[in-house]
Parts: structure tokens; C-alpha cells; sequence
């Protein structure tokens, strides 16, 4: 599974994209947040403050309790601030 | 039309190109926005803004604005659609983000276009960094964009 | 700034110039009017309109004009605000009238230039004749008109 | 006083602008429209419908009821429709 970190979080983490293998308990956004959060203190740091993480699976934004189901591609980022 | 870009563009040229009349559009709506000097609500005498980046999500960012067009035109009758916006670094002045809408009367393009710009500002992956002679630092989300984007809340298009 | 003009203008040349970023400007609404080959609420197969030609009441239009300006600055704050109306004679595809304003923030923007265009279809005085392959005549007031301005109905300014 | 007309209202008149100078009695827009109807058939034609004639006194909108007091330029025209 391809992980991608933006804007803060990707400063945070140290890098922009990883690939990883979690476990299979490994069911939802918010498992795979803390499964993340337990690698090293830098994800530990940029998770510190779940709430203002937003995610999307797959391109499409989804939240804490989304299923991962299969995903390719699951990306971390701060609320959106374009325009 | 969406067109994500690093390269400047003109914002008078666009819609210039934009409003040309067929006879059938009878109004066109634009909205501009530009690199302002003091980006985020900050304090009086805070270190004005150098230039900002735009980084987005490349890929997700096409997809969400193909939907919020979309949305766009289910919800009102358009002639015609256009979102343009940067990513990359810029200078105080230079545009950012470009919506332009045609339809055949007035309250169509209006509305179109206010709700194309409210929904991009909360669904569209755009994060945006400011450098001032203090340090660089990401700009936080506002509130009042979110207040701003649920006026237009019926139904869903996450 | 208010103008009342016969001679064209060019919509992509006037909003460039309008929008030229001081770093203040957050934000640039615009709305265009233009000539449509249909222009009021007409039945299927009603004869196209070949051009439409705009009377005025000078003097008194170049005040309303001016009133609707302050007003909207009053109203909002803003940077900048642009009202140009043609008067004469013009086909369709080509501009009638421009709106534009500027602001820090973008809500000001858009809402200050959907206020200056409802008010200016029901307090600025002009009357736009159609010409059709069946003959000329004056365009009737639309009732959505009123409702469109009506919105905006805090305190007068008839 | 100058009365201008425009738009279908000018073409009735058969003149765009014409100067009157209507009896003492005339203090209201609504006693100039009445005056005027009684001038000629065009007149009378062009205040026919008396409601969806719109007026303005030196140069402000003006309700049938509005004084005349002195004033120099009163116009006569239909619902605008610019923009």
C-alpha cells in the first residue's frame, strides 16, 4: 500500500510517499493512522493531533472509520486551504 | 474546462477568451483570486508575505475538480465552465485561482460561480505555504470557508 | 468608476486591467451582460433577435450609477469597483454591461458584484429595444428582476 | 418645466422632451400625468396604463403622489430594463 503525506504532515513524516505493509487488523483509516503512528517518532508527531487529519483512500476523501479494503493508495494531509 | 497549471496566466486574457459571445450566453460570472501581502488573519504588524507555494495532491486534484464542475452544471444550466488554478510558487499580485462561468441568464453564472469557488476552497486539495522575512509556515484552514461552502449543502459530492 | 459609453469595450481587456494585483486585492468578481439572440422570455420559434439598441436617461443614469456604487461601498468593503454600461445599438454576443469589483476577502467580492448588477436592472434608467425579422420592440420589465434586487433590501436608497 | 419622455412612452408622445406649463393645480406627479392625458390623443395614449409608468422628478425616482414643488425636469418611462 503507497502512503502519501502532505503540506505539514509530509514536513513532519520526512517524506512525501512510503510503501507499507500493514497487518490485516489493519481494517480502517483510523487503524492504519495508529499503526503508523507506532513506526517512529516522526509519524508519531505528525499523528499527534488525529482530529486535524484529513484522508483520502484511493483519491476520494474518507474518514476515520472508512474501510481500507484493498487499497492502493492512502494519502494524509491538513484540512485544504486552495482557492 | 479545469486546468491545473505552475505556469502564470493572464487573467484578462482568459476570460476575455472566455466571454466571447455566441448570441446564446447571456451572462458571464468570473471570480479571481490573487497572492494577497497578508494571507492568513494575522495581527496587525505580522511580516507581510513574500510569496506563496501551492502544492496539491496530483491526480485527486483533477478528479475533485471534474466533480465540482459536474455539481456545478447539475445544479444549474451553464453554457460553459471554466477553473484554472496555480500550483507552484508566486508573488503577492499574480492569480491564483481563476472560475469563470456562462449562462444564459444572470442568477445561473452568479450563483454557479460562487458555489464553484466555495466548494474548490474546502474539496480540493490545495495546501498553501507563505513565506515572510520571519520564516515560511503552512496557511491553517478557516472556518468561515467552511461556513462558506455549506450555504450550498442539498446533497453530497464528498 | 462609472461608465456610460456607445463605443464597444473589450470584457478580457477591462478585467485584466482591473485585476492587476497590488497585493491587497484578494479577490476580483466580475459579471458581464451580453447580447443575446433571444433576450426576453420568448415562446419556441420566436424570431431571433438581430441587435438590441439601449436608451438612456443621461444625467440621471450617470447618478443612479454613482448612487449604487456608493452603496455597494457602503455596504462591503472594497478595493475597487468597476461599472461600465453601453448605450446604442449592439449585436448579439457583445457586451452590455461589466461589473467588477475587488476586495480583500472573496465573500465581499462576489456578494458586492451580484448587488451592484440586481440593483442596476431595476434603479439605473435604461430601456433596451429589440430589433427581430418581425418588427422592433421595447423589452418588457421582468418580475425576477425585482425579486433579484429585493434580496438586497436592508434600508433604501431608491 | 421640462417634460421628458423615453422609451415606448417617447415614441406615444411622438417627442422625447417638451416644455409645459401646467396650471397651479398641478401639484403632484399624479395631477401632471392627469394634466397631460388631457393635452392630446397621443398623451393619452402613452398614460393610458397609468401603472406601469415609472417617473422621476429632477432626476430622482418619483411615486405618483410625489410634490412637484418647482421642479425643472420631470420624466416619464417604463420599468427599466438595462443591464
Amino acid at each position: 500500500m503507497k502512503v502519501l503525506y502532505f503540506a505539514w504532515l509530509r514536513d513532519r513524516v520526512g517524506t512525501g510517499e512510503e510503501t507499507v505493509d500493514p497487518p490485516p487488523e489493519v481494517r480502517t483509516v483510523g487503524d492504519l493512522m495508529a499503526w503508523l503512528t507506532s513506526r517512529s517518532d516522526r509519524h508519531a508527531r505528525a499523528f499527534s493531533d488525529p482530529a486535524i487529519v484529513r484522508c483520502a483512500v484511493d483519491q476520494d476523501f474518507a474518514d476515520v472509520n472508512a474501510p481500507l479494503d484493498g487499497a492502493a493508495e492512502v494519502a494524509f494531509f491538513p484540512p485544504v486551504t486552495g482557492g | 474546462m479545469i486546468r491545473v497549471q505552475t505556469e502564470p496566466f493572464d487573467i484578462g486574457a482568459e476570460v476575455g477568451a472566455f466571454s466571447r459571445g455566441t448570441g446564446r450566453i447571456g451572462g458571464v460570472a468570473t471570480f479571481a483570486g490573487l497572492v494577497r501581502d497578508s494571507l492568513g488573519e494575522r495581527p496587525e504588524g505580522a511580516p507581510p508575505v513574500r510569496a506563496l507555494t501551492l502544492e496539491h495532491y496530483p491526480g485527486m486534484t483533477e478528479r475533485q475538480l471534474e466533480r465540482i464542475e459536474a455539481e456545478a452544471r447539475r445544479r444549474w444550466e451553464l453554457a460553459d465552465v471554466l477553473v484554472i488554478h496555480r500550483v507552484g510558487r508566486m508573488e503577492p499580485g499574480e492569480p491564483i485561482v481563476l472560475v469563470c462561468t456562462a449562462a444564459a441568464h444572470r442568477g445561473a453564472a452568479l450563483d454557479s460561480c460562487a458555489f464553484l469557488i466555495d466548494w474548490l476552497k474546502t474539496r480540493a486539495p490545495f495546501w498553501k505555504r507563505e513565506e515572510t522575512p520571519d520564516g515560511d509556515h503552512w496557511v491553517a484552514a478557516r472556518a468561515s470557508d467552511d461556513d462558506a461552502a455549506k450555504r450550498w449543502d442539498r446533497d453530497g459530492c464528498s
